[in-house]
């Protein structure tokens, strides 16, 4: 089983954008200190994202007809790869970039794809995306927002999101809700609307997370009017839309080093106290060593899309794999260091380790929890 | 003496005046001196110190189940701290200020130091007090903070012991309300409690909680000076439990337990805070190897039985 | 949650026990190499049961009259602990004092009592077990074997037992069967019968595991006669009488040093090479400590059944816990010992490994796999 | 070249030749020489010989499925071992035996040296061979073996892949078989595989045997001169994973699957026996954090990059 995965090499032209995309990285973060680095694919900076899509590192995967570079997913791997392990901010394009952009060019009108694409690939289209409410967590069939289809075609809509990351800094969101039947039809009857957030009767309430940070928001919608082309794809077929990018939000490298600026901080600290002792080198090796297995499996997740499949399983099994890598490092660390108590340590890496310890539970949420992907894995095991 | 005599009015007190509301207002930067005069006059403060000092005399043992309710309702002052640093102080004849006492054993953040008016440091037979220089850690939220100068590695068992006991309260506490969630929050039809993953892991949690309320009790039963073993333990124990207690707790809470204004944060950064405090596993199980291996010719059930 | 299980001290007239006891122990252990004494709660050697019964070290909680010491649970842990902790061959005697004794004095008639009892505190009846068959695994409510009560009172037995513990050493078996109903009935009609295993009819065939000891059997019942006084406690109430009996196997220290053998050689190993790096003592603190904290839960445990309770959850917790870390011991002193493989290791340490990581999977077996024993924690944490 | 036209046949030969009961046979101390000629014959023990040597000239990433296939059955010979053993003394200008031969690189037990005619230590550019005089471990059904007076350390990290590749073959056969068992084997009404905990275990047995797959083609990728990198990444992986799908695939299992009958002993056997050879997880992982920390001004997507 999992046989297709196996080792793949980038192509030469996509390792060969690195060391101008490392410079252009360089010179945005060179003045972020390591614990604002941490914060990775939370951090937000719209200058920077317009930016990378100035310089050609956006909308990598869509055509060029509609402003993309028409590249493919190892381009992308490579530029998360340089983004997330400097922890760039990269929030302001992320969502767009990763699942907004693919979703409009498959479900998309061609009057959509043209409107929106062109400004994805340039950071200037900010999505987040609508799905959790309250109550339904993973349970994302029980959604009760609601749109009434009008007259002149267009939508009216009510209810409520939550949980959804980056709406306060976001031009659209795409919502999963409900267009016909109840809730009682769980998957049916659910569409995927584009929400302009600048729209009459949205109301977006930050939520504070435990570091302080707030980028998730709960976001109130009433009576809000939207025209006809907000729907992408067809009416009543939301929750396949749904499956189909989740399992795209699954597959990326963005699985691996999370907890990376932590990690070389660390190292840059082992390094400068001069400690080799043999717990610590086998610590040391024995992080390198994951990373290094999850981001060749990473990888063959990605060949896998090249190749044109839909590697739903391996994608799952990367990424529980890959989140359990995470949130153990800060927890590790965390024990060296405080297995030295005598030993002094740069406050900035030890605010940089609370940050990671206290938003690692996160890691497991983004994309469907753990029993959620492990279900999946035991369905492609042959188990359900 | 009927243990509950003293518990119960010290939970109480507790409840009454250290609710989530003040918890975080104090971790906001808020005033103490009013939470922490109703410890004052409370009386507890002076509860290990002996009886002819004119404290209640209670053994680490006795105190251990009043420290462990501090951890339980994350009190944001170094109330545990205080009770050993009075104890400690009076043994050795020193005067002891009114304020916040925090104990600092290394060169990390000290917890409560953000909000504590002295320093304690020296050895528990010869302990010295500064007042409170602080430099705060950054961290958000923190009531730990940086203390300069001083050293206090000598006392690091019996605060190893301190931060076990608050574990072991905060993680009982984190056991109920993670329990408590499973039971109310509906997913897919019924409550997330019945689907046997989910038990599968909240016995894993059961499971640490109360090998870490066992260990704080090791930790405890030889009182102010204990033995390095049982310290280390304790520790080991307790900030082996901290770390799965809390990762277990927010995997079944999902988003809702990340957000500021769900109390469950106010407990787990507090386990994360203690376990790294004092010595972590490593640390402390490093110290226990070292005991193990100068004993070798015993066998592991004699050492532990001796230990 | 869990609140009654609290430090608890063995009383001065148990701890007084160890010496006397710890003298025969050696005696008997002084020629048995390593890789048997790790075979401990497995090592089969009748004089040596015979002469703790002799000594007084068996049926410590039967009372006077029926032959036993009439001490506690406080007494049995010490003596448990000291044969456990040596290494000392206990499967003479260990499910007839620690199981089938009990069990005769809570629901046996006098006369049985007073056949049984006595000889089980000599050492001198060796009892088995026989709930698993065929296909049932955890799922005893299943079992098939069938006793049909005859015209004379007496019982007529057929059918099939499976990793009967002992089985091919033992005088009795208590055996649960079917004794009315069928097994659609599941918990219903099942009863509890005591077979002496010199009856004809019956046929006992060793199962070889992958060490290559023989401790389980498959036992067959063909035609079984047995006599009216067969049966123990209450015909039907088989059941309710098996989980009782499970609740008690689940109590003991037994549950702490099933890798302690090993523990104990691998720490002579490190004494003589003079191995003190922070790895290794760390890794030799960790394990210690969580001995440590076991023994006391183990000891808070006998505690409640010293105070007359039933600690179902709590032994299960403490069970749980224990297996996990037994199971975890061999794999951790395996990666030690491999991570310095330019250091000699003696072969017969090297064998004690490699025999405790083989059976180490049955630790979860005995009383109740992990995920049962899970299901009755959560069971009382309240979450079913 | 299509890589099926080579790993078809080796199949159908391994398969054809090493049955469970050829295995228990030779477990068991019978000769060994019939299931050997097999593999001479069957040309494959010069695959990694160069052309130009008159072997088949694959590369070590080549011959990876080949040596998988090995350990997914369980071959109670050291084919790998002499495959690359063929190749190195090849190179160095060594005729080889026709003998199986066997990897020496520490003190420890070799593998499959109980079986082996000869033993290769020294370094890969300077091999050394030797005849095989082993000391039988007293483990149950042990092939491996003591080897005195030699020195191979130099050969530690090529040794180390191939256990990673023969872990990786049998990890993912073990995952199969446990699969299947809990499909097939019903309790309380239902197979056990419809429980959502045994699901959960399941797929992180999947988890595990997969890594040790890619772990095994890390190490494989630079050929018979393994990158130290390399060659410590793949060995701790599948190390790592050795252990967790040996306990999970037991604890599925339950009873039977401690038999000697029942055929998942024989890979989990080899699982925990290759664990430890050449190596274990935490010797490995010691050898990379040095090189990291050789490098500490790099950053870690770096350093695994260019590892």
């Amino acid at each position: 089983m999992f046989e297709t995965l196996t080792l793949s090499t980038l192509p030469a032209e996509d390792e060969a954008i690195r060391p101008a995309l490392r410079a252009l990285i360089q010179e945005a973060i060179a003045d972020l200190p390591v614990h604002r680095r941490a914060r990775s694919w939370q951090g937000f900076d719209a200058a920077f994202s317009r930016k990378l899509g100035q310089a050609g590192y956006l909308g990598l995967s869509l055509p060029k007809e509609y402003g993309g570079m028409g590249r493919g997913p190892f381009t992308r791997f490579v530029v998360v790869e340089e983004l997330l392990s400097a922890g760039a901010p990269v929030a302001g394009h992320w969502i767009a970039d990763r699942q907004s952009g693919p979703l409009i060019l498959r479900y998309g009108t061609e009057e959509q794809r043209r409107f929106y694409l062109p400004r994805i690939s340039r950071g200037e289209a900010l999505f987040c995306i609508g799905m959790s409410e309250p109550g339904s967590g993973s349970d994302l069939a029980s959604v009760r927002s609601r749109a009434e289809q009008q007259a002149d075609g267009g939508w009216l809509l009510n209810g409520q999101k939550i949980w959804t990351t980056n709406a306060m800094h976001s031009d659209y969101m795409i919502a999963l809700v409900r267009t016909s039947g109840t809730s009682d039809d769980r998957q049916q009857g659910l569409s995927q609307l584009i929400v302009d957030l600048k729209a009459p009767g949205i109301t977006i309430r930050p939520i504070v997370d435990l570091t302080g940070d707030a980028h998730f928001a709960e976001v109130f919608f009433e009576d809000v009017r939207l025209a006809p082309d907000a729907l992408i794809g067809a009416e009543g077929q939301g929750w396949k839309q749904v499956v189909a990018e989740l399992a795209f939000e699954r597959s990326g490298p963005e699985r691996i080093y999370s907890s990376v600026v932590l990690m070389d901080a660390w190292v840059r600290h082992l390094d400068a106290v001069g400690r080799k002792d043999s717990a610590t080198l086998r610590l040391v090796g024995s992080l390198m060593a994951q990373q290094a297995v999850l981001r060749e499996m990473s990888l063959a997740v990605t060949a896998r899309l090249v190749a044109g499949e839909s590697p739903v399983v391996e994608a799952s099994l990367m990424k529980d794999l890959g989140t359990s890598f995470e949130q153990a490092v800060p927890q590790l660390i965390g024990d060296d260091l405080a297995a030295n108590p005598d030993e002094p340590v740069d406050p900035e890496l030890y605010r940089t380790l609370l940050y990671v310890t206290h938003i690692a539970p996160s890691f497991s949420l983004r994309g469907g929890t753990r029993e959620i992907l492990r279900g999946i894995i035991a369905r492609g095991l042959g188990l359900r | 003496m009927d243990m509950s005599e003293l518990i119960d009015p010290f939970a109480r007190l507790i409840e009454d005046v250290c609710t989530p509301a003040a918890i975080r207002a104090i971790e906001q930067g808020d005033e103490t001196a009013s939470l922490w005069n109703a410890f004052v006059e409370s009386g507890f403060l002076d509860a290990l110190v002996a009886e002819d000092a004119g404290g209640a005399g209670l053994s680490l043992s006795d105190a251990a189940p009043l420290i462990a309710l501090l951890g339980r309702h994350a009190v944001p002052l170094p109330v545990a701290d205080t009770m050993i640093a009075r104890a400690l102080l009076a043994a050795a004849g020193i005067t002891a200020p009114e304020g916040p006492i925090a104990i600092a054993t290394g060169t990390g953040a000290v917890p409560f130091a953000g909000v504590a008016s002295h320093i304690l440091s020296g050895a528990p037979e010869a302990p010295v007090l500064t007042e409170a220089v602080a430099e705060a850690t950054g961290v958000h939220h923190d009531t730990d903070a940086y203390v300069a100068g001083v050293d206090g590695k000598a006392l690091r068992p019996i605060a190893a012991v301190v931060r076990a006991l608050l574990i072991s309260g905060a993680a009982g506490r984190v056991m109920e309300m993670t329990v408590a969630y499973a039971n109310e929050r509906v997913q897919f039809g019924k409550p997330i409690g019945k689907q046997q993953a989910v038990q599968q892991q909240l016995s894993l949690l059961a499971e640490q909680a109360v090998a870490a309320r066992i260990a704080g009790a090791i930790g405890a039963r030889a009182g102010l000076q204990p033995a390095l073993a049982d310290a280390a333990i304790a520790k080991h124990g307790a900030s082996l439990a901290a770390g799965q207690v809390a990762a277990i707790a927010h995997a079944v809470h999902g988003a809702i337990g990340i957000s500021e204004e769900y109390d469950l944060q106010l407990l787990t950064r507090r386990l994360h805070g203690w376990r790294l405090a004092d010595g972590s596993e490593s640390y402390w199980a490093g110290i226990l190897g070292e005991l193990r291996l100068g004993d070798a010719a015993k066998s592991s059930a004699q050492f532990i039985c001796g230990a």
